[in-house]
């Protein structure tokens, strides 16, 4: 076993076992279950930080669960990519529970909500880890479960009804992927990705594998809010409160959705140039539809899931390229919007906990009385409008410089239309949420309680500070070994399984 | 009108039979769960049994009934105490090096009730989380619906 | 062949009930029986013809028994599949009763507070 | 096989009844007895711990649904592009089935898988886990992880099941709500 492979099945067990003695105890005591959920996933978030580490000390780490080698048995893998996503959704989630400390209180039944979000944050990191195919489908349930119920927690009717669309259609799009997973089986017989990328290779592209391709682009599509498939986002992300909805924006349509894509596509079926243009295709029109529907919102919320969709169009646009540094743009890309929208809904959530709206018309002026709240909330739109130095402008430059070196100029000139408008969008909401004269009726409006002001603060200097990722040396270290990990295509599983047999 | 029904239970011949037949039920879990690794069913079949019985009683003689067997602090304890276990039996498999390990070094002679390592003690493990698990749905979705024809401004 | 499309048409029914009916009981039995033909599909995938169940006995050698068996990997992973099922329905089931008891209906055109 | 394909015919048939009949109770009696027939069915292929499973199961889920839509008023309306949709849905059916028809000749036939892991299962199951019941020996001992992972699903919806029902979600900011968690 190499060094550092120990530590792969901590990221299911830590927090597995954290939201079971929540369940127990947190009843009890309201302190207990913020303590749990805070240093849980702060120990997550150390643990992600030493999977970095060892990957780039090792390697390509595998772990045969039960010691049983696989396919007989369940492997993980941790490579380059799967250390990258665990760095993003831990820190995310950390920073999301230290300020769910706070802002929870107005909610009953605190210590289930931690429950739920340690069972998310453990379904999420279980998807990420594994190299299974089914038993990445049943951490894709977790995560999902939870999220059908973090949706409707604050059990209002427009709750419900959200928490019912995106339960159903995230349900069906769970079903089109164990449709493609069964097929899967019947044609390779296995159920282990990197063996059945072996036999896919192999056959080459027949007829099965194009549907499995197209179940997989419709399942995870819905999973991710892809254009055509995105009716649930703009209802279910404003509905959850607002830790959740920065964790569902930030990283779960993300670990749910784009790894799972990317990597089956990438690295179990195998990348060619008509899924190329699928993606691409999808890519853009999602970026655009979504920034021209953000633009006439008027809920600060629901303006932001617009949003949301939007940016993942850029992730898939960069993935879809299907060149090295179009992959680097798109994961970094992936990276930095779950930073900044995290931020910016947790912004929200701060305002509509001082206001108690979220309708842009009737906030403004506020930054008088909440500095805080502002200039991190100021600090998230200029990153995801992409303005210099901001890490959003780093990553979109990546994406188009990228789409102009592969000769794509209508998607490049796409992004950058989609990223004016973006700007435009953030402009209205920083002239009419934040700036200008204060509004009547907000004279007594406080500034956060103090973990929402950490925790937002935090975010926001790492948006700042994302340029420093493209530096020689930690880019390296951190976003090429996740790019390269997506680049090897298929030649990964071979080298997968000549380890596990050693 | 329907939580005097449920208040009351059913008629005395429901009842008789139900007295007579949970017990049955609830043993034919048990031994689905103990038996899963020699033949079919299994921690969560069986699991599923033990709480059917309950929910039999609780259909037969009112919710008062059931509850007092089982109640609602215990369903909850039952239900992470199963969980916590299933995840310490997953755990203990470091002390062999692998998660999940099969620990035992003695399987057993085949065919036993105590043999296959693990096996049998996840399955216990199932049967309590899953047995607990189903009964506290529906207790709660039952309440729920008791909740809320009581009280209609809601 | 054949079975496996009787078995797709089987999914599709339940896809179909989930796109078209307006109604929220509606929807989640849609969303069963899709579950349903899923699960089924994949044991008919697993399935060997004239096979045996994946149970050994006492009184046959393993070797011939294992060369007679249909698949239990598919076996193994339906489970778990009916049990992720349930678990569905059972949180669709309760958060439908919520809804019915906000709205008094589980007609989705009169559940129409969001726009979409 | 031929009562595989009457069982699969009236499984069709009981699904089309369960969704377009207009009484929801009915419709869920008739899902119920798409469920027992699967359980048949399950039987016919020989895999009697599925079976099992999805008898209790159903039996679960239909007291559960039935609990749901007793007594409930039954509305049905057809929104105002009703035809449209029907025709695009109908559309969307029929490609997938006309793709797959094509796909389906690709896969190993009916009766004949080619089972290259679950060879291993079968031939070293017993002498590796001890477990005479082989798809106990697949879910507890080869891939328990996935089983660890089914019970955390079940666990999730029971304690989001728990977390719906409260009676009160938010507390208003200056009111008070006795009973901490809102039940």
């Amino acid at each position: 076993m190499k060094p550092g492979a120990l530590i792969i099945p901590l990221f299911v067990a830590i927090p597995l076992a954290g939201a079971f003695i929540n369940s127990v105890i947190g009843k009890k005591n309201k302190a207990i279950s913020d303590i749990i959920g805070v240093v849980i996933t702060a120990v997550l978030v150390v643990l992600s930080l030493l999977s970095v580490y060892y990957v780039n000390q090792s390697g390509l780490i595998p772990y045969s669960v039960g010691s049983w080698k696989p396919p007989v048995g369940i492997g993980l893998v941790l490579d380059g990519l799967s250390s990258f996503m665990l760095v993003t959704v831990n820190i995310v989630a950390f920073l999301i529970a230290l300020y769910s400390v706070n802002y929870m209180e107005r909610f009953t039944a605190k210590f289930r909500f931690f429950t739920l979000f340690l069972l998310m944050v453990a379904g999420m990191n279980g998807v990420v880890i594994t190299g299974d195919i089914f038993n990445l489908f049943v951490f894709l349930e977790i995560a999902s479960v939870a999220s059908y119920a973090l949706v409707a927690f604050g059990t209002e009717k427009h709750e419900l009804e959200a928490a019912f669309k995106y339960a159903v259609m995230s349900t069906v799009g769970s079903l089109f992927i164990l449709l493609g997973i069964v097929l899967l089986y019947s044609y390779t017989s296995t159920l282990n990705m990197a063996d059945m990328a072996v036999v896919i290779s192999k056959s080459g592209f027949s007829n099965i594998i194009i549907f499995v391709t197209v179940l997989f682009i419709m399942g995870f599509g819905l999973k991710a809010a892809l254009v055509p498939f995105h009716a649930w986002l703009p209802d279910a992300h404003p509905s959850a409160p607002a830790p959740i909805s920065a964790m569902l924006s930030g990283v779960l349509i993300k670990s749910l959705g784009v790894y799972t894509l990317c990597r089956i596509i990438y690295n179990v079926i195998g990348m060619n140039v008509v899924i190329s243009e699928v993606l691409l295709f999808l890519g853009a029109v999602s970026m655009v539809i979504g920034v021209f529907l953000a633009i006439g919102q008027w809920d600060f919320k629901r303006l932001l899931a617009y949003h949301s969709i939007s940016q993942i169009g850029y992730v898939i646009l960069g993935i879809g390229l299907w060149t090295p540094l179009g992959i680097l743009g798109g994961l970094f890309h992936l990276l930095n919007h779950s930073l900044f929208k995290s931020l910016l809904f947790l912004n929200s959530g701060a305002v509509e906990h001082a206001t108690g709206t979220r309708d842009l018309k009737q906030m403004g002026g506020i930054s008088e009385k909440m500095p805080v709240t502002s200039g991190t909330g100021l600090v998230a739109s200029m990153s995801i409008a992409g303005i210099p130095p901001f890490n959003g402008f780093w990553s979109k430059l990546i994406i188009i410089v990228a789409a102009v070196q592969a000769n794509r100029y209508g998607y490049a000139f796409w992004a950058v239309l989609a990223s004016v408008m973006t700007l435009a969008s953030f402009m209205k909401v920083m002239k009419y949420g934040f700036y200008g004269k204060l509004r009547a009726g907000l004279e007594s409006v406080k500034e956060a309680p103090f973990y929402m002001q950490l925790s937002m603060v935090i975010l926001a200097l790492l948006c700042v500070s994302g340029g420093i990722l493209l530096l020689p040396e930690l880019r390296a270290m951190f976003l090429d070994s996740a790019q390269t990990a997506l680049s090897q295509g298929t030649g990964m599983a071979a080298s997968i399984l000549n380890m596990v047999k050693i | 009108m329907a939580s005097k029904e449920h208040g009351a239970g059913m008629s005395l011949i429901v009842k008789t039979v139900t007295r007579f037949t949970v017990g049955l039920i609830m043993l034919y879990g048990i031994y689905i769960v103990t038996h899963g690794h020699i033949s079919p069913g299994g921690g969560f079949a069986g699991g599923v049994i033990i709480a059917l019985s309950f929910i039999h009683l609780m259909l037969a003689y009112g919710k008062e009934a059931a509850l007092s067997k089982a109640g609602k602090k215990t369903i909850s304890l039952f239900e992470s105490a199963g969980a916590l276990m299933f995840l310490t039996i997953a755990l203990l498999g470091y002390t062999g090096g692998y998660f999940f390990l099969n620990f035992f070094k003695d399987k057993g002679k085949p065919f036993e009730l105590l043999s296959a390592g693990i096996i049998p003690l996840c399955n216990v493990a199932i049967c309590l989380k899953v047995g607990a698990g189903m009964f506290a749905i529906f207790v709660v979705l039952i309440l729920f619906k008791l909740n809320f024809e009581d009280d209609k401004r809601d | 062949m054949v079975v496996y499309v009787l078995c797709l048409m089987f999914f599709l029914v339940g896809i179909y009930c989930i796109l078209r009916k307006r109604n929220i009981i509606k929807i989640i039995v849609g969303v069963i029986i899709s579950e349903y033909a899923v699960n089924l599909f994949f044991l008919l995938v697993g399935y060997k013809s004239s096979g045996r169940s994946p149970i050994l006995c006492s009184d046959r050698d393993v070797q011939y028994m294992a060369a007679h068996m249909v698949d239990p990997l598919p076996q193994a992973v339906v489970l778990t599949s009916i049990v992720i099922g349930l678990a569905t329905t059972a949180l669709l089931v309760a958060i439908a009763m919520r809804i019915y008891g906000k709205y008094r209906t589980f007609d989705i055109t009169k559940i129409r507070e969001l726009k979409g | 096989m031929v009562e595989l394909y009457i069982l699969l015919i009236f499984m069709i048939i009981g699904a089309i009844v369960a969704i377009e009949v207009k009484d929801l109770l009915s419709s869920v009696v008739a899902v119920g007895a798409v469920g027992l027939a699967l359980s048949m069915t399950f039987l016919v292929l020989k895999a009697p711990d599925v079976a099992i499973t999805q008898l209790v199961v159903e039996i679960l889920a239909l007291i559960i649904l039935i609990r749901a839509t007793l007594k409930v008023d039954l509305p049905f309306s057809t929104t105002g592009r009703w035809f449209l949709n029907t025709v695009i849905t109908i559309a969307f059916i029929g490609v997938l089935l006309l793709i797959s028809l094509r796909c389906f000749s690709e896969l190993p036939a009916f009766g004949y898988p080619i089972m290259r892991v679950a060879g291993t299962y079968l031939r070293d199951g017993l002498a590796r886990t001890g477990a005479t019941n082989l798809v106990a020996s697949v879910i507890l001992d080869f891939r328990a992880y996935d089983t660890l992972g089914e019970a955390t699903v079940l666990f999730t919806a029971v304690i989001g099941v728990l977390a719906l029902v409260r009676r009160v979600g938010r507390i208003k900011p200056g009111e008070k709500v006795e009973g901490e968690n809102g039940q």
